[in-house]
């Protein structure tokens, strides 16, 4: 039988939600059935993922401004998990970051690279009002 | 956010009581450290025990107190990392960078 | 400022999913703003009334079967919580329920006397493709 | 389901090693007690020390051993209960029916 869950949330666009949206990845990781992989490892993933990607969100793209939203939703099905989260800026070329230079210590830049090495595809696009940075993953 | 901070002879320790150390509190932690460089501080002890979640901007902080702390000719280092926040060093590779104990005496002697 | 959360959920209409909607419910008391009451008693109440609500949905309207699906949601704003289970079942009468016979011990009939016992406005009406059970609370 | 079911001497000690005792698994530990009852047990102590969360099905699993027990002139005690536990046993007025012990010994020892 095919396991069917979607989760669909709005937070006020705040970095106070952040651990919110984590538990609740994690708390999906630690119910899907037949998880062949280490559950604890999937639900740490799961919360980064998502952490990472609303930081973006309400940092880069709704600017800190504590009056707009972002929408967050995670489906799986078919064993494949996807999140979606959307923002309401004006966008980035996800295509043309680099990777984090490894030589010279920065602060910042790590965030797209942990979401591209923990996901198997990850593409960010415009949508309605904004756009949405999409992440997939299959679940075996 | 939740620090205790206490001077052990030349070196701060600080541990942090939270147990998500991600983009809500990291640039708190960060402050805390530049006013401890401010004071004429540069060898810190992070202790990360309670911590069971750290993100990127997280890791950022800590990267920023360790430059600055290294620019001083101090150090930074950390201790009682969990194992799933161990992993987060490797996956970014800052296991290179930072030296890591198991403890904060261990941490504390190192200096 | 007015703090708006909302969280949609749908799985199938299991057991095995209970514990995931219910932690839902705590993730989100433990990350309400300004609550002034004990934070940790009404995560377990809304743990509570979301497991309430999900297993009569499952058990007693969608009759234990794994292919249809549980749809829950909860939403916060001007501190009002409410809660939303919909169910596909044949729906009953909430309000000609009896209090639960105190005196002579009985297995069931605990269940909605303690949402009705923990939230301040519960009501069931038709929906769609069958019912919807909504509770309300003010949390200050 | 995880219980931990052992006879200590003629009472039967069953620990409940699950977070939530719910509507998905109120049943088995239901049908467990039935199945120790045809056995031609009577005396029953449930421990509760891991259970954090009891739901209504939780609670009427523990009346059917209680009314089991009863009948056979034996009875079902329960200890280890956290508050918020405790609570539930309050609000559905059943701490009047049950004898409820602080720890596994004292419950075991009041037969
Ligand atoms: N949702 C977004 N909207 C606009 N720009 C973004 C978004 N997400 C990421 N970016 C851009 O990509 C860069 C790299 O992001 P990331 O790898 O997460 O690192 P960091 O957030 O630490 O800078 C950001 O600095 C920002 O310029
Ligand atoms: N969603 C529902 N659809 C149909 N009947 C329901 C539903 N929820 C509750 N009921 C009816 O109300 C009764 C009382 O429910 P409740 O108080 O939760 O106790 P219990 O589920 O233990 O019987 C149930 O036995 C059932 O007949």
């Amino acid at each position: 039988m095919n396991e069917k869950i979607e989760v669909d949330i709005k937070v006020p666009n705040q970095t106070r939600y952040l651990g919110l949206i984590g538990k609740i990845g994690e708390d999906i990781a630690r119910t899907l059935k037949k998880y062949q992989g280490d559950r604890e490892e999937l639900a740490y993933h799961l919360n980064l993922v998502l952490t990472e990607a609303m930081a973006n969100a309400i940092c880069h793209a709704n600017e800190g401004d504590p009056d707009k939203e972002v929408h967050v939703s995670i489906s799986f099905a078919d064993r494949v998990l996807n999140i979606k989260v959307y923002d309401q800026g004006q966008g980035f070329d996800v295509n043309s970051l680099p990777n984090p230079d490894f030589q010279n210590l920065e602060e910042h830049g790590r965030g797209i690279y942990i979401i591209r090495t923990l996901m198997d595809r990850v593409t960010y696009e415009k949508h309605a009002h904004g756009n949405v940075l999409e992440m997939q993953k299959t679940l075996n | 956010m939740m620090l205790n901070i206490e001077e052990k002879g030349a070196v701060v320790l600080i541990e942090v009581k939270e147990e998500r150390l991600d983009a809500h509190n990291s640039g708190e932690l960060k402050s805390q450290m530049l006013s401890l460089f401010e004071e004429g501080k540069k060898d810190i002890v992070v202790a990360l025990h309670e911590v069971r979640f750290v993100d990127s901007s997280g890791l950022g902080a800590l990267v920023s107190g360790f430059k600055n702390a290294s620019a001083r000719n101090g150090n930074l280092k950390l201790c009682g990392l969990q194992s799933q926040v161990k992993s987060m060093f490797e996956l970014t590779r800052l296991h290179r960078v930072f030296e890591i104990f198991p403890d904060t005496d261990e941490a504390l002697a190192s200096f």
